[in-house]
């Protein structure tokens, strides 16, 4: 009975979603709201017995410096008042401080010094003359993809070519994110299609054992 | 002349309601039927499953698993296969959530797999669960250095010192193996001074565009990967664990059949309207 | 213990010659030297139509930075910090006119407070803080399930003009730009996260293809100082193309140029 | 006046700076005191985060709030809302005190699941709908830069589809070429030209010269 009730409300919620493609109406709606309602609990309990459980015992505990994040993490809450909202200022700069030393140090080495050295090798690496006539076609298209990022010049005479050949391998870049895309959302459109058919109509109407 | 343009006009302009229709029931047709379209393994599938199936007794596996409930049906496919190969050889695995939906979806997951029944694993003992921390870049590594510092206790509360599977799991340099949805920086800083060698999980689109780059099968720092619910039917039919990445294969086949489709009909359109219709 | 690590040497010496640039180049906006001239980023100056567009039409601008769209810690920080400038920018301009400027937050809470101060900012800049209204800003929780509909909603209330969307966006943002489409918008967007490009490419009017979003934050704050970096970042392109040439050569000669890349 | 500053505009820039310094120190020398300060101020970041979420409730509660004065026919939803709200707050702390896995007892998770995943895995999957008629609308060879995106995008969904792949097998080796050499220059070259733009930021961040998170207020 519990999953007939379960499939019951999966179907009901992708319905009332899905009555979103013919124009905005009180299902979708309604589904919403349920799902904000829901997440809303589940992610602050979610987050404030993390919280307890990784900061307020081990403070406890004796780990006193954990008192400043705490404290820092609750000046946040002055953002809500006119006269202390610039105390917040000092919650996001440490969070900020950190993503700025992560900018300068990780990047750096996976995402230039690692790539340039990735891109003068591919050229030599291949096993056949194809893939390494195919590692140097990789390495000119790079090259000529990176001149579609310079600011200094504008893209004319035999510097404007090489550009426009350079966003012939940035379409081609995009063409395949746009695959992958259509790839992933269509399983999940097949996922929302199998509450309905396999859970619903097949498992619960029908009583067909589904596999 | 123009009768004829308004022909190429409206086969480039139907409503996208039809197409929506359409498209949608090209997709559940094969789910009421199944039509048995034909599947291959990959390569990479292969080398993936092949590395599971090498694995030494005793060998340390640590998975992190995303949990995003919303993309389930696209990776759900690959975590149960790849689980079930794992749970049937003699490894430890210990299982890292990194979304907040985790914490739900990991206990569903493992109902589904059954590890004490079907396989004989004691929680505990031959796996175990970290619960969900929040984990910018400074926490992640300092877990990689010491994994008790950022998790003292396990899932259910109890301290990782009481859990024997934990006995001499310190930091990442006693794990072999880590199964991650990627292979760029932030996961090769597990391999680079820690020696692990990466498998690497998750969407097809979060995965498959980037990890090629850093893929090979034998030096690595990704060994093996699979990206997206038709890899994880091939990996499904690789194990010969079936689910529900070799039930979609059907529907992805026929709904992309629509999409070409309606694409091809964009473009005689297009070309229709340019070079017969006139201007 | 080694004082720097033995294997991050080159990339030590990376950070030491982009620091003493971006420095250099300050020190010449200080002392008001003439810098090298940059082009511009044609989806700029579409802003500026498009608010334009929205005052002759009564209609609201709408911006948002997409649903997950700033994190703060990681290298994604600063893909924040560009697309807060660029908010600012919007703002500050559609405050001067009196467009009315709606902001779709993120679902990052955390972020919230920079957020709404970019926005306060902008109205300060404008000479019109009376004009910051909190109800401009909408929250929509943790979803994008919930955010798309939610700015689809906000799209058919209030109306809309202009619609800007950038920053960490991720695919899940397509429902948005198409919802924009319908309802007659400019839509103008970009992020530097190359997997997400695709859903500029194909549904907006305007895009900021990849880095371009970052350097046009820089290049509308008009503040000599921040323009002045992207001319040092024109040295580290060079550079980067030059060590990709000579490497090769090297390499081809049998000298591993990009093993010492890694030293 | 000059207090003002240094409290409004110095002192959060200091933090910046000064949080900024244990990763870099951490990156180029090896001490364990360093990796200590390091792994410290991580977890602080990762608590402060989790906190942070909370002023999100109050903004989503205000915003409803809003949304009710401004629209009474509404209200009804609204309503909704707040009793779904209550029953999954009272279900979770029944899980909380009662539950032997502190809030994930069964209940919850059946509560969870048949609400969100359903919700969410149907929204998502109508991108896929948004996708097809995009493609059916954009994907047209109008030129040569359309002309390959189209045609590197339809042969890689050929090269993944494994129909496809068994009636035209070139089409996986060509697929997975687009993929691994053309795809893989571009990439690249984007990820290191957003990689300056990004560093430039940092830079900037670290001199004092990036105003957008340091003069709010």
């Amino acid at each position: 009975m519990a999953d007939a009730i379960f499939a019951g409300i999966q179907v009901a919620m992708v319905l009332a979603v899905w009555s979103y493609l013919y124009k905005e109406n009180i299902f979708s709606k309604v589904a919403s709201s349920i799902v904000i309602s829901i997440s809303t609990v589940h992610f602050f309990l979610v987050y404030v017995q993390r919280t307890i459980d990784s900061a307020v015992i081990p403070l406890l505990n004796g780990r006193i410096s954990y008192i400043i994040p705490l404290t820092l993490g609750l000046l946040m809450y002055t953002r809500l008042t006119k006269k202390w909202a610039w105390l917040s200022s000092y919650a996001y700069s440490l969070q900020i401080g950190l993503g700025t030393g992560s900018t300068l140090t990780t990047v750096v080495a996976s995402s230039i010094t690692g790539r340039i050295a990735m891109l003068i090798n591919e050229p030599f690496k291949g096993a056949t003359m194809f893939d390494k006539l195919s590692g140097t076609f990789l390495f000119i298209g790079a090259i000529l993809s990176m001149t579609y990022w310079l600011f200094t010049r504008e893209a004319t005479g035999i510097y404007g070519y090489g550009v426009k050949i350079g966003r012939l391998f940035l379409m081609a870049s995009i063409g395949m994110l746009y695959a992958e895309d259509v790839l992933w959302s269509q399983s999940l459109f097949v996922g929302a299609w199998e509450m309905i058919i396999d859970n619903f109509i097949k498992a619960v109407i029908l009583g067909i054992p589904v596999g | 002349m123009g009768e004829q343009r308004s022909i190429w006009y409206k086969l480039g302009n139907i409503d996208y309601r039809i197409i929506y229709l359409l498209v949608a029931l090209m997709t559940a047709w094969p789910l009421w039927s199944p039509v048995g379209t034909p599947m291959t393994v990959g390569e990479n599938v292969k080398q993936y499953a092949e590395h599971i199936r090498d694995m030494e007794p005793g060998t340390v596996v640590l998975c992190g698993f995303s949990g995003y409930m919303t993309m389930l049906p696209d990776i759900e496919p690959i975590y149960l296969a790849t689980w079930k190969m794992l749970f049937e050889k003699d490894v430890k695995i210990m299982v890292r959530v990194t979304d907040v939906d985790g914490p739900v979806v990991i206990r569903q997951e493992f109902e589904k797999i059954k590890p004490e029944e079907n396989f004989g694993k004691v929680y505990g003992v031959d796996y175990m669960i970290f619960p969900y921390v929040l984990m910018p870049t400074a926490t992640e590594i300092a877990f990689t250095d010491n994994i008790r510092t950022v998790y003292p206790v396990d899932y259910y509360g109890t301290p990782l010192d009481d859990l024997p599977i934990m006995e001499g799991i310190e930091s990442m340099h006693d794990v072999d193996w880590y199964f991650t949805s990627g292979a760029d920086w932030g996961n090769q800083r597990y391999t680079i001074p820690y020696g692990v060698k990466l498998l690497c999980w998750g969407t097809g689109t979060g995965l498959l565009p980037f990890v090629p780059p850093f893929y090979d099968p034998v030096s690595g720092p990704c060994y093996g990967y699979v990206g997206g619910a038709s890899q994880g039917g091939e990996l499904e039919l690789e194990s010969g664990f079936f689910g529900a990445g070799v039930k979609y294969n059907d529907c992805k086949n026929l709904a992309i059949l629509g999409l070409f489709a309606f694409v091809l009909l964009g473009n005689v359109s297009y070309f229709g309207e340019k070079y017969l219709g006139g201007s | 213990m080694g004082l720097i690590q033995p294997d991050r040497v080159v990339e030590f010496l990376w950070l030491v010659l982009m620091f003493s640039s971006v420095y250099y180049y300050i020190q010449k906006a200080i002392k008001d030297e003439p810098l090298p001239k940059l082009r511009t980023i044609p989806a700029t100056l579409a802003i500026e139509e498009g608010i334009g567009r929205s005052l002759e039409m009564g209609k609201p601008v709408h911006y948002s930075m997409g649903s997950d769209g700033a994190p703060l810690t990681g290298s994604g920080m600063s893909t924040t910090i560009a697309t807060l400038g660029l908010l600012r920018y919007v703002v500050r301009n559609t405050a001067q006119l009196g467009v009315r400027t709606i902001v779709h937050l993120p679902s990052q809470g955390y972020a919230i407070p920079l957020v709404e101060g970019a926005v306060r900012e902008g109205y300060l800049e404008a000479g019109k803080p009376e004009a910051y209204r909190k109800g401009d800003l909408h929250y929509y929780g943790w979803l994008t399930a919930a955010f798309a509909p939610g700015v689809y909603e906000s799209f058919v209330r209030e109306g809309v003009g202009l619609f800007i969307h950038a920053g960490s966006v991720i695919t899940y943002s397509f429902p948005v730009l198409e919802a924009a489409k319908i309802h007659g918008a400019i839509s103008i967007g970009g992020t530097p996260r190359w997997t997400a490009t695709y859903i500029f490419a194909i549904a907006c009017d305007h895009l900021f293809i990849g880095e371009e979003l970052l350097a046009a934050s820089a290049q509308i704050s008009g503040n000599k100082m921040l323009t002045s970096g992207l001319a040092s970042e024109e040295i580290w392109k060079f550079l980067t193309i030059g060590l990709l040439i000579i490497g090769v050569v090297l390499k081809a000669f049998g000298l591993p140029f990009d093993v010492w890349m890694m030293k | 006046m000059a207090s003002s500053t240094f409290w409004r505009r110095d002192l959060p820039l200091l933090i910046i700076v000064g949080s900024a310094i244990p990763t870099l120190l951490w990156r180029y020398i090896s001490h364990p005191i360093i990796d200590a300060i390091f792994a410290e101020v991580g977890n602080w970041s990762s608590i402060i985060s989790m906190l942070g979420w909370g002023i999100a409730v109050i903004y989503l509660f205000q915003g409803e709030y809003a949304n009710m004065k401004q629209k009474p026919d509404d209200v009804p939803t609204r309503a909704g809302f707040y009793a779904l709200c209550a029953f999954s707050a009272l279900l979770a702390f029944n899980s909380v005190t009662t539950g032997p896995d502190k809030m994930y007892s069964d209940a919850y998770q059946w509560w969870y699941a048949a609400f969100y995943r359903s919700e969410s895995t149907a929204f998502y999957g109508l991108m896929f709908l948004y996708l097809c008629s995009a493609s059916y609308r954009m994907l047209r060879a109008r030129s040569l830069e359309s002309f390959v995106l189209m045609a590197a995008g339809l042969l890689y969904i050929m090269r993944s589809s494994s129909m496809f792949a068994l009636w035209f097998p070139w089409c996986v080796p060509v697929g997975e070429w687009i993929m691994n050499y053309p795809n893989k220059a571009a990439t690249t070259a984007a990820i290191i030209s957003a990689t300056f733009g990004q560093v430039l930021i940092a830079v900037r961040q670290m001199l004092g010269r990036e105003r957008t998170a340091i003069e709010v207020g």
